[in-house]
């Protein structure tokens, strides 16, 4: 039992980074982007990669699979955060279905449908996280680095910046704010970061296939984001938490056939989404408007 | 011959997509609504017209219209009861894109619960292509689908032309400064987008279910191609999203003409891409940019 | 003929131009919003424009604010020109605004509001802004100067109308411009805030400020402007000291007859 | 009053479950079947023959205790099966795990590898499988043996030369096409055309004109679930007029009681349902009655799988050995042969079987055409 809870706590910590991350873009620079399984996806196959080819080492993994991540997410930020936010939404999700086809197509990298199996544990500096009680623990440090971080920045003036261009853009404009500078630089944290979740949950799984980074992933977490609170530092994680657990907590109910499991654990995170939006927007962790 | 072929495929199609296009774009338009369950709209559309035609043999207009009966209440009750109280607290584009959403997941899954998530297909003898020069073969449903499309549009174009709430919606879509000049209720004229937006698509639905067959999870794929056509056509123009929705058909078979299948579906994509970087506001629409 | 309205300059007596507008055209499609307005906006004083709605008073704002760009024409800083600029450059070189719907940051409180728009790199480290007890000790002073103290930690969104319109003039005051686009700054005001808000402006032009404003209420336009510029249908008409355009009968028949 | 007697009731008998469950003489082995999702039908095909064994293995009481299984729903997703898989390794302590599709095997032959489980595949037929380490058995021939059954089949008895495959971009349409293109060329065939479709496709309009444009013989599909119907649908609306072929993926009722199907000709291992043995007879009649359904070479795999594993556990009580991954390995090497449905069923070093194949035709029920004997 132990072990198993290892198990969910890990995938719980892969989730909620990713869930923060995505939180980072869309809470506090107002990005919406429904193409953040792709970078997860870019992060997991980079790691995988390097794994598989040259060495288990997270100090190399890491930053490469950051650097990709984040340089792809920069060269197509470049010419789609000129454009108004709606059209953004439908850029990434015709960007997420394009890059879907490229991981299932490009079989020499990703291993195409069939993935990429047999992925060797991470190590760090020699000693290779093999027991999943280590593993995580490196995931665990992992994500506690990533929130605080995240929150440090968010109150900077790095993460006013930000606000203000998600509050009113041609304001933040007049007053001087590189605007695209700053949306570009976030977009590259958030994507960078992101990959660092990837990198994890490829050297976990030790397998990775282009499932795991479709359009569903992409909305998965877009879910964990909203039912735990767009905006705020620990919404994503309780999101992150809530949605990760809810499956597994639903095969223990006794009286769900089956064969429904999958179908009712997304009933209840679908209707959770509209019945949110209708009488609590900011999500469970969201402050309530006219409070503060 | 396989060129022509293609883009006779392509058209077939074509025609489908503009319609369920047209059926987004107005409600779009009209609302500000992102109404991400209009796939489920289909769905739905598609699955109590199997239902009622193939499984409890119901006479096919009857099938037909109550088809159109459910679809026109889901979408007026969606309004009513999901994006109203949405927009009353909050109303920001993103609040109501999650919980249309939602909607969507909840209908898919519902639906799989319902009929099954497995293949079905309502058998018809209107699918069944025939030689009309060698190597061409065109299936009933292609004329169908291109002459209902047409009468369709041209219907709606009369609508919109024509009658008071028309001529409102069709102001409100094209531009949102005339939008309380006519003094109409904004809600009368938010619940007849969605009514008239949702008719759309029950063509499109009952066709599909005949020619390609239906599963479950169709409403996702419907809705991203409404979306990308909605977006290339240029928001706010229906001449728009039904000439994108014919264009992103035939790109979609004329890709097959070169490359391999699996790149079809991403060349839509491409197509939608290209549009947003280099002409935001798509063929008919106006600059949308900030 | 209207043209002839315009008023000879006499340079030997004008302060030195800060912005000059040559010849600026700007067409949305075929209606043309500004259309061939020459101008200067002269150092130190509040030169204020009137003009009917719909006169392209905005619009000229968002033409030297860079949010648009002009169709035609130049616009020149202290000589050089700025069209093309983006409008952040533009706001670094000096030159601030205010929104005539405000466009606060909604949902951050009223110090970040302010504090942010000092903080104008994009990087962390903010050379031009000062140490980060210096910042919040000008946020506090600028507060304090438009009476906001109180509502320090309040969301933008929360501040009552009056509030809102003082948070506005306060992250302009944050700016350190040189020359600040009011688009009407006072519209909405009651009589007491009113009599602030003009205290306040008093006292940044002593401070040095150039001052461009949009303005409606003939008693403020009277009560604080320097120099009168009259635009309608995109075109200046008069352009003058206010006794000059507030005398011409010509002029207030325009204004008035489409206001009233 | 009534209703805390029926809580008391409750409460003891769920005790009496736990402490059942408890009991040390009592083996569990887990399965990941897809039992939610698109291809939900094969894993309630597969687990109607596993209860079936579970049964018969209980009813004959070959082992200590009573067998039981733990499932798990993989969605047909490598990610959702390598979830079940820890899930089974480490909380249900299984040392024997029921696999199905070749994604999610390949998925989780890793954790099967690493924990010393073993994983047994009765439904995917990729050729990869049989490289997964000695911890992954197939009980099932894989596809490369249904083509080069079927290739010889089709060109020498039916004369049709020119293929065109239709075929999903995944591990299993790949080997199919490398082995379409590898047996063809030697028996005078050709594959004129293979066409790869996204797992997710649902339209084929534009497909089936690439097809007829090919002209050939015969069209071989590669496909499985939903979408195999779906293409021969199309296929055949579409003025496809040519023979079709397919894998095992095709036996499946929605293929057999799918109108454009009729005439389709399908590979399976060869079973002989009527076959004299009593292990098959059982099987033959006991399905049928239970599920109300014919049996396929799918539910037979997966009754041998359980039967297997029987046998296995039986062998190792009676030595005194624990029932680990390890020990059911060094049984299965040491045993080597087993009856099972079927007949006899001899394991190569690989851990794959081979068997006789058997060429069906879609005719509302499949009817067997040919039978290739074992290479």
């Amino acid at each position: 039992m132990i072990a198993y809870l290892v198990n969910l706590a890990t995938l719980v910590c892969i989730n909620a980074i990713l869930a923060v991350t995505l939180n980072f873009i869309m809470g506090y620079a107002g990005i919406f982007s429904l193409a953040h399984a792709v970078f997860f996806g870019v992060g997991a196959y980079v790691a995988a990669f390097i794994a598989l080819q040259w060495t288990d080492s997270l100090l190399l993994q890491l930053p490469a699979a950051m650097l990709v991540a984040g340089l792809i997410s920069v060269a197509l930020a470049l010419p789609a955060l000129r454009v108004r936010g709606d059209y953004f939404v439908a850029a990434s999700l015709g960007f997420q279905v394009l890059a879907a086809t490229v991981f299932s197509e490009w079989k020499s990298v990703t291993g195409g449908i069939g993935g990429l199996v047999g992925i060797p544990p991470a190590s760090i500096g020699g000693h290779a996280f093999t027991d999943p009680v280590e593993f995580l623990a490196l995931a665990g440090v992992t994500l506690v680095l990533v929130v605080v971080l995240t929150a440090t920045i968010v109150r900077s003036s790095f993460g006013r910046s930000l606000k203000a261009i998600r509050d009113s853009e041609s304001a933040a404009l007049a007053f001087g704010k590189n605007v695209a500078l700053i949306k570009t630089l976030s977009v590259f944290y958030s994507t960078a970061i992101c990959a660092v979740a990837g990198v994890l949950y490829a050297d976990y799984l030790s397998f990775i296939n282009v499932e795991s980074f479709t359009i569903d992933a992409s909305t998965l977490f877009m879910a964990m984001v909203i039912v735990g609170g767009i905006g705020t530092v620990w919404g994503p994680v309780v999101g992150a938490v809530l949605l990760t657990l809810l499956p597994a907590a639903l095969t223990y109910l006794p009286f769900l056939p089956r064969t429904e499991i999958g179908s009712v654990q997304q009933m209840i995170y679908g209707l959770a989404m509209v019945l949110l939006m209708i009488f609590k927007p900011d999500g469970l962790m969201g402050i309530k408007r006219g409070e503060a | 011959m396989l060129l022509l072929q293609l883009i006779i495929n392509g058209i077939q199609v074509g025609a489908l997509y503009g319609l369920t296009a047209v059926g987004f774009s107005l409600i779009f338009g009209a609302t500000k609504i992102f109404h991400f369950a209009h796939g489920a709209s289909f769905a739905i559309s598609a699955y109590i017209f199997y239902y009622l035609y193939a499984v409890l043999l119901v006479w096919w207009p009857i099938s037909i219209l109550a088809s159109c009966f459910v679809v026109v209440a889901f979408g007026v009750a969606l309004d009513r009861y999901v994006y109203g109280p949405i927009q009353s607290t909050d109303g920001s584009f993103f609040t109501i894109f999650v919980g249309s959403f939602g909607v969507a997941v909840v209908v898919q899954n519902l639906i799989g619960t319902v009929f099954g998530r497995g293949f079905i297909s309502v058998p018809s003898a209107l699918s069944k292509s025939v030689e009309l020069a060698p190597g061409l073969y065109v299936a009933p449903a292609a004329g169908i689908a291109v002459v209902t499309a047409v009468a369709c549009f041209v219907g709606l174009q009369l609508f919109l032309g024509r009658t008071n709430i028309g001529i409102a919606l069709r102001a409100l879509s094209e531009s949102s400064a005339l939008v309380r000049t006519f003094g109409l209720n904004p809600k009368a004229i938010s619940t007849c987008a969605f009514a008239l937006g949702s008719l759309l698509v029950v063509p499109a639905a009952v066709l599909t279910s005949m020619t390609s067959g239906l599963n479950a999870a169709i409403g996702g794929r419907v809705m991203l191609i409404s979306v990308a056509a909605t977006i290339v056509g240029g928001v706010g123009s229906l001449r728009g999203a039904a000439c994108a929705g014919l264009l992103l058909g035939i790109a979609e078979n004329l890709a097959l003409w070169r490359f391999d299948p699996q790149w079809s579906e991403a060349v839509m994509f491409l197509i939608l891409f290209a549009f947003i970087v280099l002409r935001p506001s798509g063929f008919f629409g106006r600059v949308a940019t900030s | 003929m209207l043209q002839a309205l315009k008023l000879p300059v006499q340079p030997m007596t004008e302060p030195m131009t800060l912005l000059e507008i040559a010849n600026l055209t700007k067409s949305f499609g075929g209606v043309k919003a500004v259309e061939d307005v020459s101008l200067h906006l002269r150092e130190g004083i509040i030169t204020t424009l009137v003009g009917p709605n719909g006169a392209g008073k905005t619009t000229l704002f968002n033409l030297i604010t860079g949010h648009l760009r002009p169709t035609g024409g130049d616009i020149r800083w202290q000589g050089q020109s700025i069209v093309g600029t983006s409008p952040w450059k533009i706001a670094r070189l000096g030159v601030a605004r205010t929104f005539q719907d405000l466009r606060l940051f909604s949902h951050m409180t009223v110090f970040e509001n302010v504090l942010t728009v000092m903080e104008k790199s994009a990087w962390f480290w903010q050379s031009e802004a000062g140490s980060v007890s210096e910042r919040h000790r000008r946020v506090h002073e600028i507060l304090d100067a438009t009476r906001l103290l109180h509502k320090a930690d309040v969301r933008a969104n929360d501040l009552a109308y009056a509030e809102r319109k003082f948070l506005s003039m306060a992250r302009i005051m944050a700016t350190n411009a040189k020359m600040w686009l009011l688009d009407e700054p006072a519209s909405g005001l009651d009589p007491r805030s009113y009599d602030r808000f003009v205290a306040l402006l008093r006292s940044e032009v002593r401070r040095g400020i150039t001052i461009c404003i949009i303005e409606h209420n003939l008693e403020i336009v009277v009560s604080i402007s320097d120099r009168i510029s009259f635009l309608d249908q995109g075109r200046l008409l008069a352009d003058g000291e206010p006794e000059e355009i507030l005398g011409n009968p010509e002029l207030s028949s325009i204004y008035f007859g489409e206001r009233s | 009053m009534g209703r805390l007697r029926k809580v008391a009731v409750l409460a003891f008998s769920l005790l009496v479950a736990f402490a059942g469950q408890a009991s040390a003489q009592d083996l569990r082995i887990g399965a990941i079947f897809p039992l939610s999702g698109a291809n939900a039908d094969y894993g309630d095909l597969y687990m109607g023959a596993t209860e079936l064994a579970v049964s018969h293995l209980n009813d004959a009481k070959v082992l200590g205790g009573k067998l039981s299984i733990a499932y798990e729903d993989s969605q047909a997703l490598p990610q959702q099966g390598v979830i079940a898989m820890n899930k089974l390794v480490n909380v249900e302590k299984v040392a024997y795990v029921l696999s199905a599709f070749t994604g999610v095997s390949k998925a989780i032959s890793t954790t099967a590898a690493r924990s010393h489980t073993v994983a047994v595949n009765g439904g995917g037929v990729g050729p990869d499988l049989a490289e997964l380490g000695e911890y992954f058995w197939n009980v099932i021939p894989l596809a490369n043996f249904e083509v080069r059954a079927m290739a010889p089949y089709l060109v020498q008895k039916r004369g049709l030369k020119r293929f065109v495959l239709v075929y999903v971009d995944d591990p299993l349409g790949q080997s199919i096409k490398r082995e379409l293109e590898s047996s063809l060329a030697p028996l005078g065939g050709a594959l004129a055309e293979a066409l790869s479709v996204p797992s997710n496709a649902q339209q084929f309009s534009g497909i089936a004109a690439r097809v007829r444009d090919a002209k050939p013989d015969v069209v071989y599909i590669a496909s499985f679930g939903a979408q195999q119907s779906q293409i021969v649908k199309q296929l055949r609306d579409n003025g496809v007029t040519q023979q079709l072929a397919s894998y095992s993926g095709f036996a499946i009722p929605a293929i057999a009681s799918l109108p454009e199907a009729k005439g389709a000709l399908f590979t399976t291992q060869r079973i002989d349902w009527n076959s004299g043995d009593p292990v098959t007879k059982r099987f033959t009649r006991e399905y049928q009655t239970r599920t109300n359904r014919a049996p396929t070479a799918y539910a037979a795999n997966y009754y041998n799988a359980v039967l297997l594993f029987g046998a296995l556990a039986s062998a190792l009580q009676k030595a005194g050995l624990p029932v680990t991954g390890e020990n059911l390995l060094a049984k299965r090497r040491e045993i080597g042969t087993f009856d099972l449905v079927g007949g006899r069923v001899t394991f190569e070093k690989d851990g794959t079987i081979r068997s006789a194949m058997q060429i069906n035709e879609v005719d509302g029920e499949p009817a067997v055409v040919e039978i290739v004997a074992t290479p």
